[in-house]
């Protein structure tokens, strides 16, 4: 450790003291001492985050560490009593059901002509989840990989017709646009020609735009043909839509990431220090 | 204060009595009044079908409207729908409430036995501490009331009497209970072939005026309160109800209906017709490819990346970072991801470059350590392997960038991959390498974070590119096999998109109509 | 067998969970499916978890650089799962919600898992600043298109782009710079982002159908067509 | 006061970024820090001076309002909370404007939440908006709150068709049947509205998809801005309103409050988020500028060259 770094590190130990008295002496209640404490944590934490952009550093490292292993924890902890209690659970023991005070709901599947109850049907997935265990038996590991195989299966099945019907269908029927909109002909059309927002020339423009550049942003997408000639030209105007997408997505997206660090600054000078309301 | 949780025992005592009562309801007495309006002229041509393209359970009335829907003194206001029940309809229901309250009250017991002992044991060994049972505790949710702790004890030692003598005899009450309520369930459809006899009309609903339809669903659990039985006679009425619901029409029966599910969903056969041309063109090509005919697919700059990022990578003696995103195993951005993974890694191990693979999802990183394994098998270097190359980080986003960012920094691969689903982590990724020196190339079908790959990444595969990535690296027959058959569905949507804006200018609804997925 | 079997499974799932789709009866398979899924997951926490300790604890053992952060990891690792799993200081016992407020497991997710990950996101804003920087330099056609765009959606969302550009005739006023922002977003946006999803579907689609016919299985340790 | 803090504010960030340009002309690259250095400056000092500026709403805000507010009052509209503690900065305000605005027009507003994190955030809403400005509404009659499900779009799978089925209880483990605004409600179908107020997965994209979609239902949403592209596609057919990021909630909060003078006084997040967003906004399109003079006069060096 270099004398600096010493420096800085007491400098932080007292900062972060003084910050827990202050705050534990502004503080109200039986827990003031406790709350003092966690706000001062939580702000040491962001104050650590925040300094990887100056340099990775030994707070950040810190930080960093102590997130994996909390993070890792708490989806942990969040699986096992949402999904493992929460739904497994009722599902296939009504004395387990009451072990953990959730109520049972029990069900099945009814197919009209047969009844399938959960309780069977539902240790399809313990089975599933003790062969992909198996991996940690280093002869045994092959019979992993049928877990595997149920999972990937039934969600390419599963995502084949969703993303057809949803993404893909419903998206071609909604680019069926009229190109002449609010039509009365020609001269009514040169005569009130003009880029007001509203008006008739810039929505059937807006139209034209959508359909051109669905139809040659899908050519920007072919594997196939070679892009040269009316095709390669056609590609190039894709481009150049997705071009002006992403730009609008990104410029869009500042906004919001700004929100996040006022949030960030709204908790540092409003609950930690108090200097805002 | 702390005697307040055991005190809810005591109230319990007092609500127990209450655990088997039953309500009856009386009918009300409709005031009858003269009619002051002459009825309505009742609905014509009743029907009653069993509901399309459902899992059954379910039955569809149509009508055409009275003729005095619309205006009028007698005007129609509202139809009334009325189906007839079976009396068996109500056995079934007081067996089933029976059943529920049995399993009820053991439920509490179970729980609550316990609790009460132990409420009882520490109340006792408070008095014990206290030299005294002169004092009062409070009940909790009513405030200012307080009991003696003599009166206390001696209620939930009563309580825990009566729990434990009639929780044997309520347990052997819900097999016999549940025999009860399938035999009765087995006589409904008998019971609704009896009609007219031992049954009666109920309202079921309204439909308001200048409707024409009515759907009476239900549950298909057996075991719920408004379960609705398939395969029986069911018979409704409607009725045309005016202002003064005295005034009606007179009814209009039909049946019997049976209700049933359909094995085929007829809303959604574009879907259909899309999987079919979807595994023809795929089936097609792929059969071609295998004869050997030869077919182009132009090149992607953000494939022959790779390679040359892998060369990159050996010649610095600096390893490659693949990240595979924050998808989980079910999703096929992440399935696609394990291809190109798989394709890589295979150059890697020919390489003799090592390769870091950080994980966001347990299944992941099982798939990922068995994809990585068998490539450097297929490349003849199984030695190489080693296991902690592929690695779970954490479950969560912000955590599993902000490790990565560290080992982007400590480690300084030379390339970093980044395939797969990303979501804000993305720009907080891709800067950091930028930072670190990397060559970076992306892949994502999240359309909001392509941007910033464009901008921080030296190559991007955009949207689709990504799922067609595996096929180019592996330039298999087969699979470019497959990419063909994606044009070719490309170059169908697109004819389908000009026949549309044909067919809307011409003002031919019927096109767009045939989009059109229900359900 | 190795090999043959999980194929197999693919296959017959795949095709029951698209039968699924069309078939009324059968229609919640989907959702079944989806927790199994999340069943699943839930064992494979422990290969995660364990690898986590694992590779923290080898890290530990033979000192390797930055070892001592690993203890910082494994102590918020086995305090939070301890807490969690155990529900310790929960003032509603097993039956109250984890993150039932001032429980023990809250009050570590408020202060330790919140702050971090707010920060991590609000790390954000300045990445987005020095992107913006170092990456819209109109170097081609294709790049000043893109940084053009960005420029006028970044100006219309403040209040100047209104100010610089209110003198507008009411007949260009699409030019006024809100309204561009606006269009922009709904007309050239629009078709980029359509195309881009139906060529996500088709790409979903084809490899979802090269995964159910067994074409595509390098998902199983397997690199050949 | 206030003034001289706001005029001192300008000419730091004006005079650095001038300073940079002035640089820039001569070729030298800014530091990554300097331009991190000038945003944090830009976002802290518009927050501690408190700057708003006036919002005019656009057309997709304007159709959410419109929608809410011509809806016949005591409709009963369906709010999912979708959305955790870190996004909360920017969606947390439109979903306070809107349940203040829904129940302001008489509504009936049904609460749930796809995510665990949700009801916590909920929470704050029932502090800060219910319990505050409408302390005569009553929980179970205009207002309830169903609480959490898991299942993401498992759940909307189910109550498209059977609400009941999900939500046999509300938060408070009250049965269904027992809560008077719920009656007669069966599926999604029985709501005249659904806002989703969302940024991550699930969210508004798979209530559109899932609900929406398969029902007809009416269905709006409130988005981080992130989002807000990809949701443009489904307007106005498949959505009736975006509002997209803090913008749009700034947007909606102004209007709401010209139109409702009771709540002129009201919090109002966005509008303050404004001024730093619009600060930021600024500095960053200067640093555009500052990064193209630096690229041609580079260009123009290796001509000469």
């Amino acid at each position: 450790m270099s004398r600096a770094s010493i420096v800085v590190l007491v400098l932080v130990c007292v900062a972060f003291a003084a910050s827990w008295v202050v705050r534990a002496g502004a503080n109200e209640g039986d827990a003031a001492v406790r709350d003092a404490f966690l706000v001062t944590l939580a702000a040491f934490l962001t104050l650590a985050i925040f300094s990887f952009m100056y340099r990775d550093n030994p707070y950040y490292k810190f930080a960093e560490h102590l997130f994996v292993g909390v993070s890792a924890a708490y989806w942990m902890c969040m699986g096992f009593w949402s999904t493992i209690v929460g739904n497994l659970v009722p599902r296939i023991s009504e004395s387990l059901s009451d072990f953990f005070q959730v109520p049972y709901s029990g069900g099945g599947l009814d197919f009209g002509l047969f009844y399938f109850s959960y309780r069977y049907f539902y240790l399809i997935p313990i089975i599933l989840g003790i062969l992909l265990l198996m991996r940690l038996v280093p002869k045994a590991g092959w019979i992993s990989r049928w877990p595997l195989a149920f999972i990937v299966g039934t969600f390419a099945g599963l995502n084949l017709v969703r993303y057809l019907q949803s993404d893909f269908i419903i998206q071609i029927s909604a680019s069926f646009v009229p190109l002449f909109v609010d039509w009365h002909g020609f001269g009514h059309f040169f005569s009130g020609l003009s880029l007001a927002a509203n008006g008739q020339f810039v929505a059937m423009l807006s139209n034209l735009v959508v359909f051109l550049g669905v139809i040659c942003g899908l050519i920007y997408f072919f594997f196939s043909k070679e892009h040269v000639g009316w095709f390669g030209g056609a590609s190039r105007l894709g481009i150049w839509i997705l071009m002006i997408t992403f730009g609008a997505s990104f410029g869009y997206t500042v906004m919001g990431r700004i929100s996040l660090l006022v949030g960030r600054l709204t908790f540092l000078f409003g609950d930690w220090l108090g200097i805002i309301g | 204060m702390k005697h307040k949780l055991k005190l809810i025992l005591v109230l319990l005592l007092f609500i127990w009595g209450t655990a088997a009562a039953q309500s009856d309801t009386a009918p009300g007495d409709a005031a009858i009044a003269a009619p002051s309006i002459p009825p309505p002229a009742p609905v014509t041509n009743l029907q009653a079908t069993d509901t399309d393209n459902d899992h059954g359970h379910a039955i569809t009335l149509t009508w055409e409207k009275s003729t005095d829907d619309g205006a009028g003194a007698n005007a129609v206001v509202a139809y009334d729908v009325w189906r007839w029940y079976p009396l068996e309809m109500d056995v079934v229901d007081s067996l089933r409430q029976d059943l529920a309250a049995t399993r009820d009250a053991v439920r509490a017991f179970r729980i609550d036995l316990p609790r009460a002992e132990r409420a009882l044991e520490e109340l006792q060994e408070d008095a014990a501490k206290l030299n005294t049972t002169r004092f009062r505790v409070a009940v909790p949710d009513v405030p200012g009331f307080t009991l003696t702790v003599d009166y206390a004890l001696s209620k939930l030692a009563d309580t825990i009497a009566y729990m434990r003598d009639n929780r044997p005899i309520l347990m052997s009450r819900i097999k016999p209970e549940q025999q009860e309520l399938a035999q009765a369930l087995e006589r409904l459809t008998q019971a609704h072939a009896a009609f007219p006899q031992n049954g009666e009309w109920r309202t079921i609903g309204k439909a308001l005026a200048g409707a024409t339809s009515f759907t009476n669903t239900g549950s298909k659990d057996q075991t719920s309160s408004d379960f609705f039985p398939d395969y029986s006679d069911l018979y409704y009425r409607v009725e045309a109800v005016t202002i003064d619901p005295a005034v009606r029409s007179e009814a209009v029966q039909v049946g019997p209906v049976q209700s049933k599910g359909q094995w085929f969903h007829t809303g959604k056969i574009p879907v259909v017709l899309f999987v079919v041309m979807f595994l023809v063109f795929t089936v097609t090509f792929v059969q071609l490819a295998k004869k050997g005919t030869d077919l182009y697919v132009r090149p992607l700059s953000g494939i022959e990346a790779v390679d040359d990022a892998i060369g990159r990578a050996t010649e610095m003696g600096r390893p490659i970072l693949y990240l595979l995103g924050i998808g989980v195993a079910t999703e096929v951005n992440t399935i696609a991801s394990f291809s190109i993974l798989g394709r890589v890694a295979k150059r890697v191990a020919e390489f003799q470059t090592p390769i870091i693979v950080p994980c966001y999802d347990p299944i992941v990183m099982a798939v990922a350590q068995e994809v990585v394994k068998s490539s450097f098998l297929d490349a003849g270097r199984s030695d190489d392997y080693r296991q902690e190359s592929v690695f779970f980080v954490t479950n969560y986003q912000f955590a599993y960038v902000a490790a990565v960012n560290g080992i982007m920094l400590r480690e300084r691969p030379a390339t970093n991959i980044y395939m797969g689903k990303f979501m804000a982590e993305s720009l907080l990724l891709a800067e950091t390498g930028t930072l670190a020196g990397s060559i970076q190339i992306a892949g994502t079908d999240e359309i909001a974070q392509i941007p910033f790959f464009i901008v921080s990444c030296d190559y991007t595969l955009i949207g689709e590119e990504l799922y067609a990535a595996s096929a180019y690296l592996g330039r298999e027959p087969v699979l470019l096999g497959s990419l063909k058959a994606q044009d070719w569905a490309k170059a169908v949507i697109m004819v389908c998109a000009l026949m549309g804006m044909v067919a809307t200018a011409l003002g031919w609804p019927a096109f767009a109509h045939f989009f059109q997925v229900t359900g | 067998m190795r090999r043959e079997i999980p194929l197999g499974i693919t296959i017959f799932v795949g095709f029951l969970a698209i039968i699924s789709f069309f078939c009324p009866p059968i229609e919640g398979l989907g959702e079944d499916f989806t927790l199994f899924f999340d069943i699943i997951a839930v064992f494979a926490f422990f290969l995660g978890g364990g690898n986590l300790v694992r590779i923290h604890a080898s890290k530990l053992i033979k000192h390797k650089a930055d070892w001592a952060y690993s203890i910082v990891t494994l102590v918020g690792f086995f305090v939070m799962l301890a807490v969690g799993l155990f529900k310790i200081g929960n003032p509603g016992g097993i039956s109250a919600s984890l993150t039932a407020p001032g429980s023990l497991f809250s009050i570590l997710y408020m202060n330790l898992h919140l702050p971090l990950g707010s920060t991590m996101y609000a790390l954000l804003a300045f990445y987005v600043a020095s992107a913006s920087y170092r990456a819209f330099r109109a170097k081609n056609l294709e790049a000043t298109v893109l940084l053009v765009a960005a420029f006028i959606i970044l100006l219309g969302s403040t209040p100047f782009g209104q100010m610089l550009t209110f003198w507008m005739p009411d007949s260009l006023d699409l030019l006024e710079i809100p309204n561009l922002a606006v269009w922009i977003m709904s007309s050239p946006n629009l078709a980029g982002q359509r195309a881009i999803m139906i060529g996500i579907g088709l790409g979903v689609v084809s490899m979802s159908l090269r995964l159910i016919l067994g074409i595509e299985r390098t998902y199983l340790g397997e690199d050949r067509g | 006061m206030g003034n001289i803090g706001v005029i001192l504010m300008l000419v730091l960030i004006g005079g650095g970024l001038l300073w940079l340009f002035i640089r820039a002309l001569r070729g030298r690259e800014v530091d990554r820090r300097v331009v991190f250095a000038f945003i944090l400056v830009s976002v802290a000092l518009p927050l501690l001076l408190t700057i708003t500026f006036e919002m005019k709403p656009t057309p997709v805000v304007e159709a959410l309002y419109d929608r809410i507010d011509s809806l016949p009052s005591g409709s009963r509209i369906l709010i999912s909370f979708d959305f955790d503690p870190p996004m909360a900065p920017e969606v947390q305000p439109m979903a306070d404007v809107i349940t203040r605005h829904v129940l302001a027009k008489g509504h009936k507003a049904i609460f749930m939440t796809l995510w665990a994190t949700g009801q916590s955030q909920f929470n704050v809403t029932l502090q800060d908006v219910i319990r505050a400005d409408f302390p005569e509404k009553v929980e179970g009659v205009d207002w309830v709150n169903l609480g959490y499900k898991a299942g993401n779009e498992g759940v909307l799978n189910v109550i498209r068709t059977d609400f009941k089925k999900m939500f046999p209880t509300d938060v408070n483990t009250i049965p269904w049947d027992s809560i008077p605004i719920l009656r007669g409600i069966r599926s999604c179908s029985d709501f005249e509205l659904v806002i989703s107020v969302g940024g991550g997965k699930p969210g508004v994209k798979e209530w559109v998809l899932f609900v929406g979609d398969p029902t007809g239902v009416p269905t709006a949403g409130g988005v981080a801005a992130v989002v807000a592209p990809m949701l443009y596609p489904y307007y106005p057919r498949q959505m009736c309103g975006i509002l997209g990021g803090i913008k749009a909630a700034a947007e909606y909060e102004d209007h709401f409050r010209k139109n409702y003078p009771v709540f002129s006084d009201m919090k109002t997040p966005a509008l303050v988020m404004m001024g730093p967003q619009t600060v930021a906004h600024v500095v960053i399109l200067a640093f555009i500028v500052i990064g193209n003079v630096l690229f041609f006069v580079a260009r123009r060096k290796e001509v000469r060259r």
